[in-house]
């Protein structure tokens, strides 16, 4: 049998030998003559949805697809109507994504094999079209890309849309820098004993370092590093080290300690300059046990400053536990103003941008996506199946 | 023993036992999306100006439900669930042109009415409302009547995404 | 930071500037002297296992891992012991494998596509080494597999292990011929109107037709048709289609019909001679809904002949629903000999060929496979996790 | 909603409400299987001749579950579940020969050993006896204690399978 087809509206058969035309078509009729009573209903064409204009209210939730990781897939949710509204298929190790600032683009760091889990491997920044959520175009990058959990850091974007950063580790590390708008590789910068991608601007972007410290990199237009230094020790690592789960509102960023302490360091033309630790939780609260834990366990609202933790009561340790709370802090004041009492167990959140912002948590091994009322606190919606290990969320 | 192993396998014996074996398929079957070789025939082109989108006025029902009445004979995920809707194809996939039919008993008008099971191509398992019922479903040596075979032919790759249930027309012989 | 390695036993590091040796070795004692008290455990190498030899009770549990199918695989597992013993990683779409006659190869069709879901596309029947369940070869096919509700009749392999046959649909139906001794694909053969490979000896198979036949191929060693036919019509599609999971007993295919005959189909010198239907089921149980149904529902035993279906109650259109008994019959009396119940639904189930065999089934959602005592009934093992969508188990 | 979906996501609320947060971890907990920079110094040389293998007679536990005493600062699936053992890939897979160290106290001899958590690599994700404990696991900024990379570098390909828990020697500072 044979066929063609024309621009999907209708179809030109050819039978071969083995298909018998009548059997196929006493199934079907196009009826041209109402029935008795009602109308019935009318034949319908298909067709391929476009994707509504972007609003606050989109989240996308990376999908590492850890039992079939080769499968890798980010699904684009919108978190008020607590519908799926679209998916990527981003290949293996997906960790993170980078949405360009006008939201018409997604960049994707991700690795293939050419026969699957063998063959030749490409590490490429995978462009796609925001509009299909497709891919049209990749950058490839050396095959070196950094993979494990997946953590926001694993790449970046400067503030202008145009360098993507990927996280390398050979183990040395490094990363890469594409120019995602002229679609090329522009070269790999050593990172020796650094880890993970922090932007700071449109030419700059630091890394958090063992020794306590972050290292910071001045780009030029061509991606060559024109200045690199190290900050002031900001935590001992030995004794509380920052996880690698952060937040950044403006120019700083805010690191969060194992024990509960926040971490903030400005940056400014791309130095950093560590600022005095404040604590997310009273002594009494340290003593009942309470701490942070999780995934991407923060989330900041740039424009009202407000900080959002997930925290659990457990011990030493239990950095990567869920969290059945978020405890809502005012970063201008430093003071906890709220307490939001979780649905389900979260390891990441995100909040919407907007003025009436939204709370999407996620835990890695259930394919559900919680969305609160990030001012209420109210559970608004439960988004059931999708990603199946959803690591974590992430807002244009 | 991975983590889904110790949940799925302890709450779903239960549910085994629990439940008739109709009503846990109907809610937990498994099979891949769509298909089968059956044509389009021309019915789209009668109504070029106004197409009909699901739903439509002379029915009833959850389109993102297993339930809904055109899912009689599907096998997929449900591309409503999925960014698309019963007659559209989520955004960036292509929808394959031929395919898989069924014949379903719209409640609202008793009538019976051939279902075309579209596939969706190009991206991977949507993984949303994974919905298998097989009534009228043949094997795959009748392709047009069957729901177990991948049906992205004709289209750029052969990755199945989800599967929409589109009206093709009144079913003649009943 | 960088390294280099002596054959996994050993490693030369070279630190960069980030990492500092002393801080790891602080971690690390390779203890010389023993502490008080007991010795205490010794330093350990590492190594990778060597499977053990084959036995009667390896069985391959087929994984297409329907969620993230990209990423398929099939577990080795010795259904005696209740123990995994191995992987394949086996790419897009994995529907069956085809087990050599001296089990040193395990033969796969498979899709890759050169960027996960998008680029080039390459069908390839996968040569893997049994010893290390690795791929070492591959011969690549016409880019039309057939694909999808994993069966085992997707593909199939010449009784003496030479050839391979891979279903095709584009729709067109046709098979592609491999010669996996000469790892070669051989030609394409058009099979119209009928679909699935039935082997049925060295050199001839047949296939499913819609017209209530099956269509017989016989060929030479190059893999070209020298006699092709049609068997009488057996079965009326339109009234009792049977299923397309069937058994073969010597050179008799066993197909069973969706209301619970079984239509044997004698092959002799590749031409089929359909035997008279049976019942499997009483006037009785047939109206108490007792019906067939599942996935690969039904096996043979070839030595003992007998025959093992997966049965449930249920009404017209159940033909896929799983069912908690498998019902034993003998296939020289056609008598039902025993009816054993399963500890957890079940839509495919194998055999084991040793004189003690054992049942292994599985259903599609769950990844649990259930080992029973094909004798007694008694449950064997239950080996959890693996097969996050196990469609059906092979013995060799 | 898929298959996994209902089963998976009813059963796990009610264990997150049920049992406590640690225990919850502890059983379901999820990360990607091991690694991080770290040598496996020059331990194994020492014994050539008869390399001791997993588990050892001064130990006890079962190295395929979770709590087996050297898991303590694991995150993957457990080689011993796998076709391997403690200190064996599966067949076919290839042993990353660097990776993170945990350190962590065998409970019949009330020693603390370095153990090194040697990825397995090849073969995507075993799926089995996934366990993630965090004992002294560090942020991945500190490699050599990080629990949260892929370790399969300096194999022929970095697709993760398994890990494995091997004991290099006796901890120093304990």
């Amino acid at each position: 049998m044979t066929w063609t087809h024309g621009e999907h509206r209708g179809l030109i058969l050819s039978l071969g030998e083995g298909m018998n035309m009548k059997k196929l078509l006493w199934l079907i009729a196009c009826v041209t003559l109402p029935a008795h009573g009602a109308e019935p209903l009318k034949a319908e064409t298909y067709f391929t949805a476009t994707l509504p204009k972007p609003t606050p209210h989109w989240v996308f939730v990376n999908d590492m697809n850890f039992l079939g990781y080769v499968d890798g897939k980010v699904y684009l949710i919108d978190a008020g109507a607590g519908k799926m509204l679209g998916m990527m298929s981003t290949g293996t190790y997906q960790m993170a994504i980078e949405i360009a600032p006008d939201v018409s683009a997604v960049y994707v760091p991700v690795t293939f094999y050419s026969r699957g889990t063998h063959g030749e491997r490409t590490d490429a920044v995978v462009i796609y079209e925001t509009e299909g959520l497709t891919p049209v175009a990749e950058v490839v990058i050396p095959p070196k890309r950094a993979t494990g959990m997946p953590m926001r850091g694993y790449s970046g974007m400067s503030d202008d849309g145009r360098f993507v950063y990927v996280a390398n580790m050979t183990p040395a590390s490094s990363f890469s820098v594409v120019d995602v708008v002229a679609r090329k590789f522009l070269g790999e910068i050593e990172s020796a004993g650094c880890a993970l991608i922090f932007p700071t601007g449109n030419r700059s972007l630091a890394s958090l370092c063992g020794d306590g410290t972050v290292q910071t990199f001045v780009l030029d237009e061509v991606g060559a590093v024109t200045a690199r230094a190290k900050s002031a020790p900001f935590f001992d690592p030995n004794v509380d080290p920052v996880t690698e789960k952060a937040s950044r509102r403006g120019n700083t960023w805010y690191f969060f300690s194992f024990e509960g302490y926040v971490h903030p360091v400005a940056f400014e033309g791309g130095t950093a300059n560590p600022q005095p630790k404040w604590s997310l939780f009273t002594d009494e609260e340290r003593n009942d046990g309470w701490r942070v834990g999780g995934s991407q366990f923060n989330a900041v609202h740039e424009a009202n400053g407000r900080l959002y933790v997930i925290v659990h009561q457990g011990e030493t340790d239990s950095h990567k536990d869920p969290g059945m709370n978020v405890w809502v802090y005012d970063l201008a004041t430093r003071a906890k103003v709220d307490v939001i009492d979780l649905e389900s167990h979260a390891v990441s959140v995100a909040v919407t941008q907007d003025v009436e912002p939204l709370l999407v948590t996620n835990t890695l091994e259930l394919p559900v996506i919680h969305v609160y009322d990030a001012t209420s606190g109210a559970l608004v919606n439960v988004i059931e199946g999708g990603p199946m290990t959803p690591s974590f969320p992430q807002v244009p | 023993m991975n983590f889904f192993d110790r949940l799925v396998t302890r709450s779903a014996r239960r549910i085994a036992r629990a439940t008739s074996r109709r009503h846990f398929l109907a809610r937990f079957g498994v099979a891949l999306g769509g298909t089968a070789a059956l044509p389009l025939l021309p019915v789209a082109r009668a109504e070029s100006t106004s197409p009909a989108r699901a739903p439509q006025p002379g029915e009833q029902g959850d389109p993102t439900t297993c339930e809904y009445w055109r899912h009689c004979a599907i096998d997929g995920f449900l591309c409503g669930c999925c960014g698309g809707s019963a007659n559209a194809c989520p955004p960036g996939t292509e929808p394959a042109p031929v395919t898989w039919i069924g014949t379903c008993k719209n409640p609202v008008d008793g009538k019976d009415y051939v279902i075309s099971y579209n596939d969706c191509c190009g991206k991977s398992a949507c993984g949303r409302c994974l919905c298998n019922r097989n009534e009228g479903d043949r094997p795959v040596y009748m392709p047009a009547k069957s729901n177990d075979l991948n049906w992205c032919h004709g289209t750029s790759n052969n990755i199945y995404h989800c599967s929409t249930a589109v009206v093709l027309g009144l079913a003649l012989d009943d």
